[in-house]
């Protein structure tokens, strides 16, 4: 009867591989086929030459502002490898390399960070869940997707993208409690990136890690180290297998950096010191992953170099193909009004007929005047 | 055809809905065992199961987007918020993500999903509880507002509601839940979302109601034919938005004067849009201002008040009658 | 750098000090003065018998809805009792004892659950907020006063109260978290009383204990015997304590039960057994702390007779006042103008220029007709 | 006096109340060291300290929760939500709690309390960053809803939100915050919440409009005036709610005509109310149906095509020549 302490029950573990400094523990290397490695390789350089590209097309002025990913790409690659293609995905805003993978074209990512409509069509069966702006929101939808695919009595699972910013909201917390009371198949990976904006992570919440957040819903937790893409893709295949095999969700904490701006709207020397972020750039995952690959014979700098050319051409011809689309997207005013509705309601059609007279007058003016 | 209240009849569209449709799932607090805290999802769990019929853990915001969710794959659910009063955690589930999956995947993701809520007064109950605030959800875009008045077209809106490839937020109110009874036919009826109905013709002047006000407005609409001789068209709009003006701009083009009822606070609220409308429409036919008898732009009192605030049937007389006066 | 499990740093306990068998850890013993206990028995029984009374009251239609707290009143007084009145108690619903004992009189109780605005009214100075029926929605609130009472220099700090269902709801993750990053002298006081109207604990969460949640802000967090008056206080002692001294919030879980139905518009037997409230009604606090106060030689059964007495006597006074009032009260229809604004805006004045108009043609009318 | 943009005029504004009164506490997300994303807290906590300046955790809802709390206390918070598509997530807080505690407690808790959030489109952000959907907090009994023109009366504006004593939903333009200087000057300046101001006398037709459209509007005005002859009275509204009609009635009585402007989607917008004001002001004085100028009846488009989505010169123009020839 006198004072106890309360036992935790749930698993709450760190996890890395292969650290900064090449050191592999090589009783936990997962044995990815050479060929996945190459791919997983090439998807990184991929998304990080596609990153740098979009920063200059937006201080160019031929995108608007987006939020640039670099350092995060182990983090996104190593969660999303090991889900089958059935699986959903289901984003925050910032896993370009996850969507990447997923199937997402250069061409479409430039069009939509040009705001068009039009650039979130995507195949009748994708299982990518379109980009969600306000932070943690999509992470209920993950949820309502894992139990969908549960009650289909299928083995589909669900992963979810989230910041260390998004653990803060309620929608983090009601999410990872509903999804813990159903048992739903589902893999939460925050992206602890240390930074919301301005905000630094110790100001964000005052829990030693983010992974023990899990204690609260009776959830499995794993942290790794999100520059190791080896790390990453462990922890995900493991508590992919878990949620697939009914034994419920798991939250991930991928320990990585923002290394670059919030967006391209922000200027982040007003709140943290170049020497932090170059302490983490000397743990930059790609180098990190390039030097193992090349240690182990799976890459060869030749390889390296012509796939660095590939990568360039395949970018630029995204570039141009969005470029020579974008003015035909912009012709198709009268778009904004598909979609809002299946059908669209009386009132709509004539809103619809006044914005075609409105565009008809105007033209007539500019053709007059 | 059964005699039944407000609440067996939608009970009886889920439960239709439910059997033959297994992308049907119902959800929210209390909503299993219980039955809801109103007794409309009773029965539902016993015949279809806690996989069709989930008790969530009390929190709004996941009910509406783990919804959003379900409705992505491609189910159906249909969410019980206890009270109306309470959807506003779910605002930005609903305005962010209900309303635009569909576009924001250009087609791809159709969020058919309801959102159940009681709203309104006149049940003697706690703060929070008697809300009407419709006007929210019918400003914006992408959403659907369903407002039944009575069994019959509850059940055959809720089965609309529920087929809709659309998101619907359909508000009950809860002093119609037992206030009377209504044949509702064991077949299928199904009433098209966004048409208004006349449910009493007339040539002088027309009201325009919905939910609970529906019955004070065809009471004063009796009167008004007793005492004063008047003819008024009772048009009752069903669905707040997406609003079809085409019957009520018909109605005032013949009638020249208007009164709009609601429950709601009056600044900003559903009458507005109404008298709108109808001055952008049938402007040269009016014979005098539309008057709007609503709830006072107060909070709604707590109950020991709250009949005042809530239009009566003589608040509607009055108004109607100095339209007609004016 | 392998797989290693994480440390938790918090401290997660549970207390129990006089327990349902009236054995007492006497090293645990709190020192209580005997007036101060006698002061507790009193409002506990004062409690009981009110809302038994209330219960009544609604059965013959004389109040409206109501929520009993039959069996938490240990949970809400041993929470309470170690205030200061210049501390603030953020109640939510159903801690009637709490708050006679914060000064709530019992005529005002009975008013308000006839839907008097007018109940609301309360001393310029009192630092108890009004009810709130969101649930979990006053937890902020309870942070910013504590940030507020911190920012002004005062020692004073923050209790407020929910219930297990509350911990499900993202006002209650957020509001933990912003008091544990902000340092705020606030206490959490959760009461697990098992049942969120009809949904049963393991429902709500799957965490094992509600305490552990605390894990999640880098806060202490303490389970007590909630039906343990003794220990409800020892653990709200040391957490408003160190609220004061400036060492930040706690999380303290009551664990209790909710013998009665949930409001008095619910039927408990639609979803849980009686053996189940039976086990509990065997751990009723009243007679555990009534029969510890015996031993203690604090009470007498003389004693006890003539407080029962004093209490009915007093409970009858208060339902007579209360049932005087309201007519009056009743009458005050333009009151519900009053206090939506400071200043009545112009088309406020308007509507209650209508009101009044509408209440003086119904006069007339009932006159004439 | 200096010549300020927005921005700098509701920083000086934020500046001098905190000088005078201690009570007043800037919170939000990144306002601290990084000044807001728009720069409109800059230096406040360089001044001030981080107790008058607080960075929050990421969650809207505790920031408008914790403000209810602080303003309970008798602080008088001002809050920063980065962008007013966020300000969903503390809809329950505001609806719920802050436009209810002077009247729960019966005017012992007041809530001085300021929510500032940036709206409506124009500057090529992301979906969720340009609505305009004011008309939620308007239909809000209880709440206040403030939405300033240009940089001196947005100053003098947000200064007698801050003094007020009851909650404020102050919203800022965005497309305005860099987009022109104005004199403002440096002494003291109060602008009264509900009070419209009229802008541009005229006799011939009232435009009514606010935030963001009324440069557009007073351009119309003057496209009016040279090339129809028209003399437009240009109002400002300034509060939304509680909307004060006197001054629109007068003018509307006087001009007979008008048309209302606003980014806001068009079916239960703010326009609505005025429309539905006026004619229980106005209607006799009235010779033509009331136009609306206003976003459709859509989510405003992503920036691509956001610009035919808000109302231009052009179509206030082109509806303003309706009302003069119907
Ligand atoms: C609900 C909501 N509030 C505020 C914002 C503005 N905002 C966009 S990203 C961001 C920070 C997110 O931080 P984090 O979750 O760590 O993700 P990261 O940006 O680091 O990837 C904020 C405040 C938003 N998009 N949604
Ligand atoms: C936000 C919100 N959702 C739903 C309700 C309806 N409701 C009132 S009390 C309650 C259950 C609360 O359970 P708990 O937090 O355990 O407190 P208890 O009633 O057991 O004291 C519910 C669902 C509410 N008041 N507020
Ligand atoms: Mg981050
Ligand atoms: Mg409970």
């Amino acid at each position: 009867m006198p004072r106890n302490t309360i036992e935790i029950s749930e698993t709450i573990e760190h996890l890395t591989i292969l650290n900064e400094n090449d050191e592999l523990d090589a009783s936990l290397e997962p044995d990815i086929a050479a060929d996945e490695l190459r791919r997983l390789y090439r998807c990184m350089l991929l998304a990080r030459r596609f990153d740098e590209r979009l920063l200059d097309l937006q201080r160019q002025g031929r995108i608007g502002t987006f939020p640039p990913i670099q350092g995060q790409e182990a983090a996104h690659l190593g969660a999303v490898a090991p889900l089958r293609p059935s699986d959903w995905m289901v984003p925050s805003f910032r896993e370009m390399a996850a969507e990447l993978w997923r199937g997402r074209s250069l061409e479409n990512i430039i069009i939509a960070n040009n705001g068009f409509e039009q650039a979130g069509a995507m195949h009748a069966d994708s299982r990518n869940l379109p980009m969600a702006v306000p932070v943690a929101s999509q992470i209920p939808h993950a949820v309502g997707l894992a139990w969908a695919a549960k009650y289909r009595q299928t083995d589909d699972v669900v992963m979810t993208f989230f910041g260390d910013g998004a653990t803060s909201e309620g929608d983090f917390h009601e999410g990872l409690n509903f999804a813990a009371v159903f048992q739903v198949p589902v893999i939460f990976v925050c992206q602890n990136n240390h930074w919301a904006i301005s905000v630094p992570l110790k100001r964000q919440t005052r829990s030693g890690t983010l992974v023990q957040k899990a204690v609260a819903y009776g959830m499995p937790g794993i942290q790794v180290d999100g520059n190791d893409l080896l790390a990453v893709y462990v922890a995900a295949r493991e508590a992919i297998a878990r949620a697939r095999a009914g034994d419920g969700p798991t939250l991930i904490e991928c320990v990585t950096y923002r290394v670059m701006m919030h967006t391209t709207a922000d200027d982040p020397k007003r709140y943290r010191t170049d020497e932090e972020v170059q302490q983490w750039r000397r743990r930059d995952p790609l180098p990190r992953f390039e030097r193992y690959l090349i240690g182990k014979g799976v890459l060869t700098p030749d390889v390296i170099g012509s796939l660095k050319a590939e990568i360039a051409q395949e970018i630029q011809v995204a570039v141009a193909r969005a470029e020579e689309q974008m003015p035909v997207l912009r012709a198709q005013s009268l778009s904004v009004f598909d979609h809002l509705y299946a059908d669209l309601p009386p009132y709509l059609k004539a809103q619809k007929q006044m914005l075609a007279e409105e565009l008809s007058l105007s033209d007539e003016e500019s053709a007059n005047g | 055809m059964a005699k039944m209240t407000m609440v067996q009849a939608i009970n009886m569209a889920l439960r239709q809905e439910m059997e033959k449709d297994d992308r049907v799932i119902v959800m929210g607090e209390d909503v299993g065992l219980d039955g809801g805290v109103f007794r409309v999802t009773e029965g539902l769990i016993e015949q279809f199961g806690e996989q069709r019929v989930l008790d969530t853990p009390l929190a709004e915001s996941a009910i509406a987007g783990m919804a959003v969710g379900m409705a992505a794959y491609g189910l159906r659910p249909v969410c019980e918020i206890q009270f109306s009063g309470f959807a506003y955690h779910s605002f930005h589930q609903l305005e962010s993500h209900a309303a635009r999956f569909r576009r924001r995947s250009q087609g791809r993701f159709q969020m058919s999903l309801v959102l159940r809520a009681p709203y309104g007064g006149g049940v003697r109950a706690l703060e929070h509880h008697s809300e009407s605030r419709e006007a929210y959800w019918a400003h914006t875009p992408g959403l659907k507002m369903v407002i039944p008045s009575g069994p019959r077209n509850a059940r055959a809106l809720l089965v609309a509601a529920i087929r809709d490839p659309d998101p619907v937020i359909f508000y009950e109110s809860k002093a119609l839940y037992r206030a009377f009874r209504e044949e509702v036919p064991e077949e299928e009826e199904v009433l098209p979302i966004g048409r208004p109905r006349i449910v009493r013709a007339g040539d002088d002047i027309t009201l325009i109601a919905y939910g609970a006000m529906l019955r004070p407005t065809l009471e004063a609409a009796e009167e008004l034919q007793k005492r004063d001789g008047l003819g008024a068209e009772v048009i009752d709009l069903l669905t707040i938005s997406p609003l079809d003006d085409t019957l009520l701009t018909e109605s005032v083009r013949k009638t020249g004067r208007a009164v709009v009822i609601h429950e709601a606070s009056r600044s900003f609220g559903p009458g507005a849009e109404i008298v709108a409308r109808l001055v952008e429409s049938a402007f040269y036919y009016l014979e005098a201002p539309i008057e709007r008898v609503t709830g006072y732009d107060l909070i709604i009192p707590l109950f020991s008040q709250e009949q005042n605030y809530i239009p009566s049937v003589r608040r509607i007389v009055r108004a109607a009658r100095k339209t007609v006066n004016a």
